[in-house]
């Protein structure tokens, strides 16, 4: 019981510090600070397909960038809030994610093959919405500039930043339950083995698809927030396969299928790869190269991810 | 769950976890915003976000090389009053975070204004940030057409957008159109840069009494450009347009010429392989005739000759014709914080260079000024020939020279 | 077929040839060592560089660089195998694939410190037009490169098959405890196979540095074209990759030249989530199909 | 020839092997029994480098070889026939018989033994250029076999070779055995099936939940009572 309560010391000091963090730091550190959360809910996200359930995805911009551009053209074209466009957008990319899973599982794809086809699938949807005049082709779509909260705009970024904050919140808090749930235990069980998972009669097609449905639907959200607060999205930003990349690096840094990994691994990666961005302004590329070391030597020596080592040394300590 | 199952473990362990993430989260906001003591105070600061790392690096990289020219010419004169000017380049990573976080980064460690960005979409997220700020954005080169449409007061565009391109190509198509021209096709890269000038053009394209035969959108990351050359060498259009970045035109040209392909006519609108100096060393006289409407100097400035001549001695090439619009862009800020009873205040400076009026720049275009939305008013593109192996401007005619300006 | 078609086509066949060997190189690293390696467009560019650097700054002809970049390659790839991949060997996809991500970061940005980012263009003399037969044209440097590919699939196919080294690699890529019990030293085995991958790739590479400009990102745009490849030759398939490189290299000019090349991308794509589908172990079913 | 003492073997944390110390002395058929999941694979793989040994020394031909890699292993003459048989499946089986010299002095008696395996088995020289992985049981055991001989060992260790073979085929494995022994290779062989084990073997140690619980002669063991009822069930 003890591991849990670390587990819930951690997520409970990083919520305090989450609070007090924008009230200690100025705009940039605001905006790193945005950086992090959003990199975490983009970890969470992928978490509950790929950590938990096992299903490893590299095509997460598909779902972030269905999120952005749906809330987006429900905002700018017919004028619908965009908190409204928010769950609308949840609700595309949890059909697409149910329908790219019901395919792969009806085919049987699993492991790298999976990841292929969800990188695919983003990239098809990146060709498309590029080339499609009724989706705005290629110019993008530029969110007009208010402060009005029931259109998602504030001139105070400390407020995107708790919205955001909230955002993770809930979505750690959603998946926790879930995963203390028989849930969860199912989804570990279809990790584990799959085969041996459905013989005892977990229903595992639903599962996963289950799985993959609310993972799309927690990184569309992420994509309104990025296209609220940045202000400006098209095809090959919000589809690209970056986007994808950082939903997997805080997940591999803290800890793939930990509640805490991906909080850990964001709060860690974003603010290294900032300072290497500042420590090497001199030559270009130097600030690439550290943070691709860092990557390797992370992946290297903590195979868990950080969290998911600490876990695993408590754990370790027992016997 | 695993972990709850466990059990027996040593207490505490949550409260080091906790003393230890307070001890990180505080080193790293110390850390994060050290630079901001370190301000020497006697320089004037402008801050310059571009992609200096990945697909855009050397578009990125040759706007801060021409903008720390700019920077020593001012320096070498004398400063802003007596104080000296510093530019702090940052990378944007060619991502909207990091572009926000790098605009943010500068406006912390106190620059007065910011300049940038090469690419739209990274240039939509700082003029917010400007905004936020209230410091001052002057736009390197960003060329997509709702930039300005959001009615930010901070953000300031010198150089010619999607929509003047293609207004300029319209206009100078009286120079090159000849009464037999009928047809015309065009080959383009489909972000918002080359799909917004074509589609701009094929909407006027009424008034200029060409028909379109063809419309080919490829992707900037192409690795061949044969399949289009087949197809354009089939239509065969009286005039053709290719727009699109340095390597895949380069990619396209390349086919041209190997194939020995004679189109009638060529004329490049923001073409990125044409008007640049490497294009013409790589391939000589074989491309002589063939026109771009693009970014260049005046030939009839002195500044345009110092730029440039500097430019070759200190990076051992020429210019690139996008970095022009980086010198003028410190040329800008620099002029209006001349003006400044205090040039540290960001917002003075944002008035004075709203109340821009310079006469004396190295840009082909009359003087610069800007609109209630920020928009240059004169900002144009020229007409540029190829003859013998060298980009001459022969029009507008103000700006024609047929003396040889370059080596 | 008109000759505008039959044109394309030819176009096609000749770049498949260089797609086919980029994906080769993919196609051993991924099929035998099963390894998802995300740093491939980045080797490609290395390879890329490397003949640049000699042809450009020592005016060797690139044909006669390609020996260099070979070597270069191939110790590149070893040491990559041996440091950092060997110790995530067993470990899931998303740690290999966020290793050689950093790989590429890596190696993206040592080239991009030591030649800049700038467009780099090599010029061969005698290749600056394209030879004809009848009214068909043909680039010099994507048929010699075709040829090229041709010999080098031939050579990695002999050194595969007929060769001690190559048939322990394969051994020890189908089953890794009966190759140990044999005595074959897997851990030197696996990076010289990647070794090989990483030549073949370099070699692709060093092909295209007369027909591109080149830049320090520019082998990213090959890194998913090489994965559909590889996948639909079948993992390992070494003829397979060859053969599917020319299909994706004909399907991609052909697309282009009815459809345009803004659609031939979605083409592509569709083929591999397709093939993925319908025939994940590719379409000569020979390939080694990959489970988790 | 091979002496264990004391020893120790893991998988992560769990101790499999708890301290074991046999005997292979040259010459000789040693049959090493147990159920399933007693640890015999554990131990078998571990005495050729593929296991984490944690206590203990293992010492073949008067050589300490209880760190030493796979290879060094192979290369001194103790060679596995491991369980499972783990065949190069999509390889021939010339290719897989060729991979089993895959040492210098191998190498050297290559032809002698690919000659001396077609003689013990001369249904593989029909099946040649056949892929592995497409054989029945029986002939991958017998390929297993083979290429294990082509390694030119001095001592042959099998790990449960019958398993999951016909009673017709597990003769003809075992009657293999007999002839390996009599051409001067010693054997250590892991079974389940002790019954027609203990016929061929000189002796025999009994495995036990990582613990050895008993040892003697073939005839000894097969006379006990205790593990006449555990093991032989009639």
């Amino acid at each position: 019981m003890k591991t849990k309560k670390v587990e819930q010391g951690t997520l409970l000091v990083l919520l305090l510090m989450a609070v007090i963090y924008p009230f200690l730091s100025d705009r940039y550190m605001l905006s790193v600070g945005i950086s992090v959360l959003l990199m975490a809910l983009l970890g969470q996200s992928w978490n509950i397909m790929s950590g938990y359930a096992g299903q490893f995805s590299f095509g997460h911009a598909a779902f972030f960038g269905l999120g952005a551009y749906a809330s987006s053209i429900l905002y700018v074209d017919h004028g619908v809030s965009p908190w409204i466009g928010m769950i609308a957008g949840m609700a595309v990319a949890a059909l697409v994610g149910v329908l790219i899973g019901f395919l792969s599982f009806r085919y049987k794809l699993r492991g790298d093959f999976f990841a292929l086809v969800t990188l695919a699938f983003a990239e098809i949807l990146r060709v498309l919405f590029n080339n499609t005049k009724a989706l705005k082709a290629a110019t993008g779509i530029l969110i007009p500039y208010k402060d009005v909260w029931s259109e998602f705009q504030f001139a105070n970024d400390r407020i995107f930043y708790f919205i955001l904050l909230a955002m993770v919140i809930a979505a750690t808090i959603f998946i926790g339950l879930m995963s203390r749930r028989k849930f969860g235990v199912c989804l570990i069980a279809i990790k584990e083995n799959q085969e041996a998972a459905g013989s005892l009669g977990v229903p595992v097609l639903k599962y996963k698809l289950l799985a993959m449905a609310i993972s799309a639907a927690i990184a569309a959200m992420a994509g309104t927030f990025y296209a609220q607060y940045y202000g400006f999205i098209d095809p090959t930003v919000v589809f690209s396969a970056a986007i994808s990349v950082e939903a997997i690096v805080p997940c591999i840094i803290g800890g793939a299928g930990t509640l805490g990994g991906p909080l850990l691994g964001a709060l860690i990666i974003v603010p290294l790869k900032e300072l290497s961005n500042n420590l090497f302004e001199g030559v270009n590329g130097v600030n690439m190269i550290i943070y691709g070391v860092l990557i390797v030597l992370f992946v290297v020596f903590c195979r868990d991810g950080i969290y998911g080592t600490v876990i695993r040394r408590l754990k370790g300590a027992r016997s | 769950m695993q972990y709850i199952m466990e059990s027996e473990r040593k207490p505490m362990r949550s409260k080091r976890i906790f003393l230890l993430l307070m001890t990180a989260l505080l080193a790293l906001s110390m850390v994060l915003s050290g630079c901001k003591s370190q301000t020497a105070t006697d320089t004037i600061k402008i801050g310059s976000v571009h992609p200096l790392t990945g697909s855009m690096a050397y578009e990125g990289q040759a706007m801060v090389n021409a903008q720390k020219i700019a920077i020593d010419k001012i320096n070498a004169e004398g400063g802003i009053n007596g104080r000296f000017l510093e530019l702090v380049a940052k990378d944007s990573l060619g991502t909207s975070s990091g572009a926000a976080n790098a605009a943010l980064k500068l406006t912390n460690s106190g620059v007065v204004a910011l300049t940038g960005t090469y690419t739209s979409s990274s240039a939509q997220v700082v003029s917010r940030t400007a905004e936020k700020t209230r410091i001052p954005l002057v736009v390197t080169v960003a060329s997509s057409d709702n930039l300005l449409s959001n009615g930010y007061r901070y953000t300031f565009r010198v150089q010619p957008s999607v929509s003047v391109f293609s207004q300029n190509f319209l206009k100078y198509l009286s120079y090159f159109k000849t009464d037999d021209m009928e047809t015309v096709a065009f080959i383009y890269e489909n972000s918002n840069y080359g799909a917004g000038i074509s589609e701009y053009i094929t909407d006027h394209i009424d008034e200029t009494g060409l028909r379109i035969v063809g419309m080919l959108s490829y992707p900037a990351t192409t690795s061949t450009m044969s399949s289009e050359v087949t197809k354009l060498a089939a239509l065969d259009p009286d005039l053709l347009v290719p727009i699109g970045y340095y390597s895949d035109q380069n990619l396209f040209m390349k086919e041209v010429l190997e194939r020995g392909i004679q189109f009638k006519k060529i004329v490049g609108c923001a073409n990125g392989a044409f008007s640049d100096a490497k294009f013409l060393r790589t391939y000589g006289t074989q491309v002589d005739g063939i026109y771009d409407i693009n970014y260049r100097y005046n030939p009839n400035s002195e500044e345009a000759q110092y730029m440039l001549e500097t430019y070759r001695e200190v990076y051992g090439e020429d210019i690139p014709v996008h970095a022009i619009y980086g010198y003028e862009s410190i040329m800008v800020v620099a002029d209006a914080l001349k003006r400044c009873k205090n040039p540290d205040d960001p917002e003075e400076l944002r008035d004075a260079i709203a109340a821009s009026e310079i006469y004396e720049h190295v840009l082909p275009q009359g003087v610069i000024k800007f609109d209630e939305k920020g928009e240059n008013i004169n900002s144009a593109g020229v007409l540029v020939e190829i003859r013998d192996g060298k980009h001459i401007i022969v029009f507008p005619e103000e700006y024609a020279d047929h003396d040889e300006v370059q080596k | 077929m008109s000759l505008q078609g039959l044109q394309s086509l030819l176009d096609g066949i000749l770049m498949g040839g260089v797609y086919a060997l980029a994906a080769l190189g993919l196609s051993l690293i991924f099929g035998v060592l099963k390894i998802t390696n995300f740093a491939h467009g980045a080797m490609m560019t290395v390879g890329m560089y490397v003949v640049f650097a000699l042809g450009n700054d020592l005016g060797l002809n690139p044909y006669l660089a390609l020996p260099f970049a070979m070597v270069l390659m191939f110790l590149i790839g070893f040491l990559i195998q041996r440091f950092p991949i060997h110790y995530i060997e067993h470990a899931p996809t998303h740690n290999q694939l966020l290793l050689t991500l950093g790989m590429a970061y890596i190696l993206e940005n040592v080239l991009l410190v030591i030649f800049t980012p700038n467009y780099q263009t090599l010029t061969v003399k005698g290749f600056e037009k394209a030879w004809r037969i009848g009214s068909l044209t043909f680039a010099p440097a994507k048929l010699i490169a075709f040829g090229v590919v041709i010999i080098v699939t031939g050579c990695v196919y002999y050194l595969l098959y007929m060769t001690n080294t190559g048939k322990s690699i394969r051994a020890s890529a189908q089953n890794e405890t009966g190759a140990k019990l044999m005595g074959i030293n897997v851990r030197n085995i696996r990076a010289i196979a990647f070794g090989i991958g990483a030549v073949c790739t370099g070699i692709a590479g060093g092909l295209l540095t007369p027909i591109m400009s080149i830049y320090p990102t520019l082998g990213e745009t090959f890194q998913l074209k090489c994965f559909v490849i590889t996948v639909l030759g079948g993992m390992g398939n070494l003829w397979g990759a060859l053969v599917s490189g020319l299909i994706i290299g004909v399907v991609e000019s052909l697309s282009g030249y009815y459809l345009g090349g803004s659609w031939s991308e979605m083409v592509i794509y569709g083929i591999f989530i397709l093939i993925l589908f319908l025939r994940p172990t590719g379409l000569f079913g020979r390939g080694n199909r990959r489970e988790n | 020839m091979l002496t264990i003492t004391d020893l120790h073997v893991g998988i992560g944390n769990l101790k499999i092997i708890q301290g074991i110390s046999l005997e292979v002395r040259r010459g000789e058929i040693v049959s090493l029994m147990g159920a399933n999941g007693v640890g015999k694979t554990t131990f078998m793989r571990a005495l050729s480098g593929l296991g984490h040994i944690t206590g203990g020394t293992v010492e073949f031909e008067g050589q300490d070889i209880t760190h030493a890699t796979s290879q060094e292993i192979v290369e001194a003459g103790l060679i596995q026939v491991p369980e499972g048989r783990q065949l190069f499946s999509l390889m021939s089986v010339k290719e897989n018989l060729e991979i089993g010299a895959h040492t210098k002095r191998a190498k050297a008696r290559m032809k002698e033994n690919l000659e001396y395996v077609y003689t013990l088995f001369p249904e593989l020289k029909e099946m040649n250029s056949q892929a592995a992985g497409n054989l029945s049981g029986g002939q991958q055991q017998m390929v297993a076999v083979g290429r294990g001989l082509m390694a030119d060992p001095k001592l042959l260790i099998l790990d449960q070779p019958s398993i999951g073979l016909s009673p017709i085929m597990t003769q003809k494995v075992l009657k293999a055995v007999i002839d390996i022994h009599i051409r001067g290779v010693s054997v250590l062989i892991a079974e389940q099936n002790i019954h027609d084990v203990l016929k061929i073997a000189h002796r025999a140690y009994v495995l036990e939940q990582g613990l050895i619980r008993a040892s003697g002669t073939a005839q000894e063991m097969a006379e006990n009572a205790e593990i006449k009822a555990m093991y032989l069930g009639h």
